[in-house]
């Protein structure tokens, strides 16, 4: 079994609950390595850009993963989501500078989303894809919106930004593939049944 | 300008191997199909769009390549058998014929604009029976299912549900179901928290869909143990299914290679009413 | 709007009677193409009109459902196989594997709005050969299309003559051999004046056209006896056809059942040079 | 292939004299509505065919040019400005801003392939009064129309009726208003032969729909001596109408140069409950 | 499915504050063009997309919104105007009512797929006199360009130069012009590594193209201070564009609000030959 | 107020009716001239071919005509058909030698009427129109079936062909203009109800 | 062989040119009946309206057959045309009222021919599709022009109308099918070489 | 004037090519803040992801800029590319594991260059857009081959890889916008000229 984690902020705390869930997970020494694929028992750990597991996973390259709820929604991944963590939750906000112009242009790392949060508010705006600083592009006038994660809101303060709306809440999420859950069902419901145990755990990563 | 070696999105040629290799598949389930009775119908490349209307549901009608012909009407290239086969013979078939064994192949295109790695050109053979509702019927489509994809060479796992006990569970319910993430607070039917832990059993869901559970032990019974009655393969929408509905995986590559299930409305959606039920393997 | 049962002009089910007759010619055509060694391609059922733009005159635009793809590219549903096929295969062949014997069957949809009483769904099954611009090529394609009508129950009378002599007796000539009327002011050339009389000898067109003179003399001679050299069975357009161009029609109907003949330039228009010949069969 | 000089079924230039003559028009029907209050929308040349579905009866359908946009979608070129004018405001009006009075123009193209004679381009030019219940608007609107008509150098006879009435008859009544052919056997109402010679009143109208009676007779008082009632004034299909229904013609000409009338449930279908009613002229 | 309240990529309804605006643009540029003698023309809002091919290069053909129309034919959504006046009224127009002064107006949908940050739609209005080759109708469409450009509120750079010289530098030397990138090792003509360090003179242009350096003086002693000769202001293709091409940019926001040029040959295309300069303002 | 009267078979009749209806009709003199155009009080007579009729109505060059429902519905006229007359009936009929193969390419004067026929039929057919002598198609193969008008049946009985289905009933009809019904009710009206009333009149044209 | 005689007004001329060309045709008196098929030799002879003459040669149910090229261009007939024959030649006229107004309507027995015209004309017009009578049109004001056959010329002087364009040189063709010209090659040629000689024979038909 | 530095690996190159210029850039000192705007003179410094870059430029939202060929490619990017850098230069290949199977589906970051690159081979593939560590995707077989900017070719080494094409040669440019370029030329080519001097230069960021 293969299992896909995401390299950014969820890193630790996606693998702190699965060792939580008795799994052998890779360790810090081993996360000191520039390796991305380490074999656990039977399992495969790879360590991917968070945008990338919910790719992994629908492909079938990987069995399960844990993703944001932004990134399997910006790819329409239709992986099963069996549990919700309640870590690295945080909110896809509509911002923009104060006395901003109607929306009409917003810039985003998320432009599908964007696009149905702006045909479900009957928005006609362009879109901007960008790959980050998205804050920036109001604050240079690149766009008079953006639409972004925001998790403590300090990006959108330092920036002079202003909150208009919530485009989303997010939450990480496990994700996994169909061909798995059908196949092997009931070593998969085993493990979600195990994560969604240790799911509130706080457990940190023992070193041996 | 299109490339000049460019094909269309979702479609190329064949050439004399990979012909060769689509003609032995296709070969060696027709044999197998004709060598069970079935006949074999030819469906047309295009079809209107409107008479499937009360099938379609939000995104299906992007699935098709769809354009407007010269008579003003809009048209769509075949993007799914089924409904097809359905619309094609209902009007001819009489009482006395049946059951009728049929069977179908042929390319579909779909364009699956916003799936990730959609393969759009697939090529599909099916078979159904029409006329018989019986639970016999079911259980000889899983077993015709399974020698199939043997003949194909896989190893068939067979998943089986019964789209109606969904039904019957509410909204909240199909969606924990779909998405496979169960709300332990209580706001969810006991039956479905049970289903997505893998404890429920048919007598759990007899209170609710006392019919679907009868009918579901008669198959278990009569299936091959590659058939794996999996109460949670729930879909966000039944589309056209009414009774069991069922996916052939690979247990090699864990990919799903065929799908089917009773549609026993379907017929007289299209003038005559008539029991159904069929599955479509599909070959990359 | 549609009627409920109505399906788009040109386009309609087989049921099972019609598709196992369907079946049955198919399967004697391929058998027999096959036991010559000829190998089948499967060609897709749309492709782009850009690319075959050059062999594009006239009327032939309209003939096919034509529509524009989500790319906002202009694509049309197959309405002739054989340029399908040089375009399909030119890109991959190298002059080792040649010469080529393919063979490839399907639908294909014309929208002949203007044709009397022309039926607008056909079912095509067609061979060439590719690489090889021998006489001997040519011979065998007639012997090949002959055998193939009787195979499907005709009695093939083969009309076939060569597309350059036209070409070398100018517009006015042409015009009259396609309309058949003959001025006799002598504002024609004699040749053309013969040639509708049908007193013209290949010793008259040598002159004009010797080398066309001479291949269809040596054809004569390996042609079998349902093959008829017309000097007067010219058209209005050549289109891709360079050498011979022949008609089969069956004698007790009188109905036109196949056309071929060579095309010797086509293949070099998508890519690669290569000489071939071939034709279709049309089964309504 | 499409000749040199010819545009597309139903569309051309207008060169310099006949741009000033339609200049000439559109500011005479602008300036008299501007002076009465009535603002413009420009309305898009192309909308979704989706949204509108629920308005579609048969033919109308085939009579806008349409085609599948690169996602997929089905799109229409413009072929009726009032349900456009519904969709586009609905959605941002407020109760506070009511009425609003609103105006539009521009081409709108039809296929009308089986109509005679039909001319597919039109110039059309519309105005409407949104929020406005009362019979007061109706009077005006019908005052509007005629003076437009006036301007435009017509004689104008302005035929009017409630649709309800023809509702509340029955099938068989309506046909024969339809026709105008009466059955008088019997099998028709009273008062549907009545109308048909001519000789119904409003008081024999209440018994059947008493609230268009009322509101006919309401009419009638304030409408100028260029309306006529006719009682006998009606369509197969409503369409989206719901109280009064007006035509304008030429007494001149014998052409009808303006239809309108009441439509409260239109703007509810986009979104927003509001009473509408307006008239279109049409110009070719 | 098509969200209940989206439209086509595009377009989009103006609702009154934006109509009025619209109009008040729209009234400034049309008084401002009638006052100066030029009559305005209507243009359809389709055509078909084949008369155009001799002007079509490469993307542009993706630019429009096409469709097959009910006789087969493909048909695009105006997306450039010039070319369709010129279509238009080449048919028509005598020596004797040269030169011609014409305006139009309207919106153009272009489905710029690729463009970063395109917008889709956009309303132009341009201006151009036909039948005048003289340096006069050059100097004086950059005054007219600039006035309307100031009537619009902008500050108006006018940025010109001649097609034919890049024409006449080969195709490395225009690339480099095009990307500004120079190759200072010697593989450029001296004078395209001038042009782009701003050094080059119109003596240094007089060998290469004497025509266009002459021109190019005698219009720079005409023209207003705000028109600057900018010899590196070369595009990839010139279009249908002959001599001199210009573009207008708001020095303010510095984005280019209207471009325009001399096309002495897109007449004749179009089957009458005639001299032509205009330019196109694009209002988003 | 132009009136349409038909050239062909219904030519007596109608005129008969409206000569009963109290109009001052052309008589057999008239009729015996070459002239297709008669002047008669404030009633403009024309004289057209009898499938030319709804033709000259839908466009307004005529007010009022007879048209049977069989041109009236192969050009889909839209004109107000008021009165039904009783004389000149016959059926549209589906015809075909006797054993005839399944209907797949039928010969027609009525082409559109055909198409609907066959559609709702669900019967995919070629229709192969003709000018006339219908019948002769199926006899000499053109087409296995044909769609024509019956009257007596004399014509199917010498071709020796069979009737197979009845496609239409059809009679002829009074047809009025939309526009002048609109615009001159009263008047139209009138008219209409007088020729209600002499409909069923054998009157002949009386000669002066 | 199955050859098709036009009913109309080439009827006489054309038989009388088989008979010169040496075929047994049907005489009078076989006219004087309403057979419209009749055996003689070999040949059957058919009797069918000038417009289906085309029609039954472009689907084989005629080998043979006598058309003017209004109907076979009307038609799209894709028959050999071998013989132009000298009698009965006519124009199709563009025809109007003097001072008619620009051309925006015109009323054809020839909808095809009119719209390849006005096409290539540049003309943009409705044309209204008729059944006879075609100049009444024009008099009437259903339309400003009429396109239409011409050969004396008396109907456009007794209509007061006059001629504005020729549209095409009308002449009758014998017409020959493909299939039975390909597969019986020489007997058709024969044909066609005695019609030739034939052709400017003023032979009438001999009695027996 | 608004100048677009790319913050990745070609921020100090750049930096020290404007500096070498004779332009007043930020140094070490501000790139230790986390500010990402800095005036220095009449010019506006904004770091922006290297991606981003072609995007603010394209905008207007800058009038000068730094980017690798690759992002200008992948954005179709309209600038001008008056000066190309020989810093930082490398090559796009297409990479796959030895002995991989045909092309069938290719991961990359770059889905419009590879979408151009396979069509111009004529190879039909699915694409698969990765966020980052693409060469993972060939060693866990989500897809065949990557298409990926190869520097030192380590990466390719390390994942047991072989480069099987190159797709493009990628160098970055020095972007100019149309706008500003033809509003204020002269200024624009001064900066330009400064550059190409500056070009080659060695010179590291000088700490005040």
């Amino acid at each position: 079994m293969r299992i896909a984690i995401p390299k950014g902020r969820l890193l630790e705390k996606s693998l702190a609950t699965f060792a939580a869930a008795g799994c052998d997970v890779p360790d810090e020494a081993d996360l000191a390595t520039r390796k991305l694929v380490f074999h656990r028992g039977n399992v495969e750990w790879i360590l991917v850009k968070d945008c990338d597991v919910p790719v992994y996973v629908e492909h079938g390259a990987a069995d399960v993963g844990v993703a944001g709820l932004d990134q399997i929604l910006e790819h329409n991944c239709t992986a099963y989501q069996p549990v919700e963590f309640d870590f690295g939750r945080c909110q896809m906000m509509l911002i923009a500078a104060p006395g901003a112009p109607p929306l009409t242009k917003v810039a985003t790392k998320y432009p599908r989303i964007a696009r149905r949060y702006l045909d479900g508010r009957v928005i006609r705006a362009d879109i901007v894809p960008l790959g980050g600083s998205v804050e920036l592009a109001a604050v240079l006038n690149l766009t008079s919106h953006v639409i972004d994660l925001v998790e403590t809101g300090e990006t959108v303060r330092v920036h002079k930004l202003e909150i208009q709306d919530v485009v989303a809440e997010i939450s990480p999420r496990l994700i996994v593939g169909r061909g798995i859950y059908r196949t092997q069902t009931k070593r998969v419901r085993d493990l979600i049944a195990r994560i969604e145990e240790a799911k509130n755990a706080t457990v940190s990563i023992q070193l041996p | 300008m299109a490339n000049k070696f460019r094909y269309p999105t979702g479609v190329r040629p064949l050439l004399v191997e990979e012909a060769a290799r689509r003609k032995g598949i296709e070969a060696r389930f027709a044999a197998r199909l004709e060598s069970d009775g079935f006949d074999e119908v030819f469906l047309p490349i295009i079809d209107y769009v409107e008479p499937y209307a009360p099938l379609r549901h939000g995104a299906a009608a992007n699935q098709s390549y769809r354009f407007v012909d010269r008579e003003g009407e809009l048209v769509a290239i075949r993007s799914d058998f089924t409904p097809m086969v359905a619309r094609a013979l209902a009007p001819t078939i009489a009482e006395a014929d049946l059951p009728l064994r049929i069977f179908y192949r042929g390319d579909v295109i779909r364009v699956e604009a916003t799936r990730l790695g959609a393969n759009r050109e697939m090529f599909q053979i099916g078979a159904e029976i029409i006329g018989d509702a019986s639970v016999q019927a079911d259980v000889d489509v899983l077993r015709l299912a399974a020698d199939l994809a043997r003949a194909a060479g896989a190893t068939p796992v067979i998943v089986y549900n019964d789209v109606s006990i969904a039904n019957s569970l509410g909204d909240d319910a199909r969606q924990a179901l779909v998405s496979k993430r169960v709300a332990r607070d209580g706001s969810l039917p006991d039956l479905a928290v049970k289903i997505l832990d893998g404890t429920a059993t048919l007598d759990d869901v007899r209170e609710f869909a006392p019919l679907a559970a009868d009918r579901l032990a008669a198959i278990a019974r009569g299936a091959g143990s590659e058939c794996l009655l999996q109460l949670d393969d729930v879909d966000s929408v039944a589309g056209y299914y009414t009774g069991i509905h069922f996916r052939v995986y690979d247990a090699d590559t864990r990919k799903r290679i065929a799908e089917g299930g009773r549609y026993d409305d379907l017929y007289a959606l299209f003038g005559t009413a008539a029991a159904a039920i069929g599955f479509t393997f599909t070959v990359e």
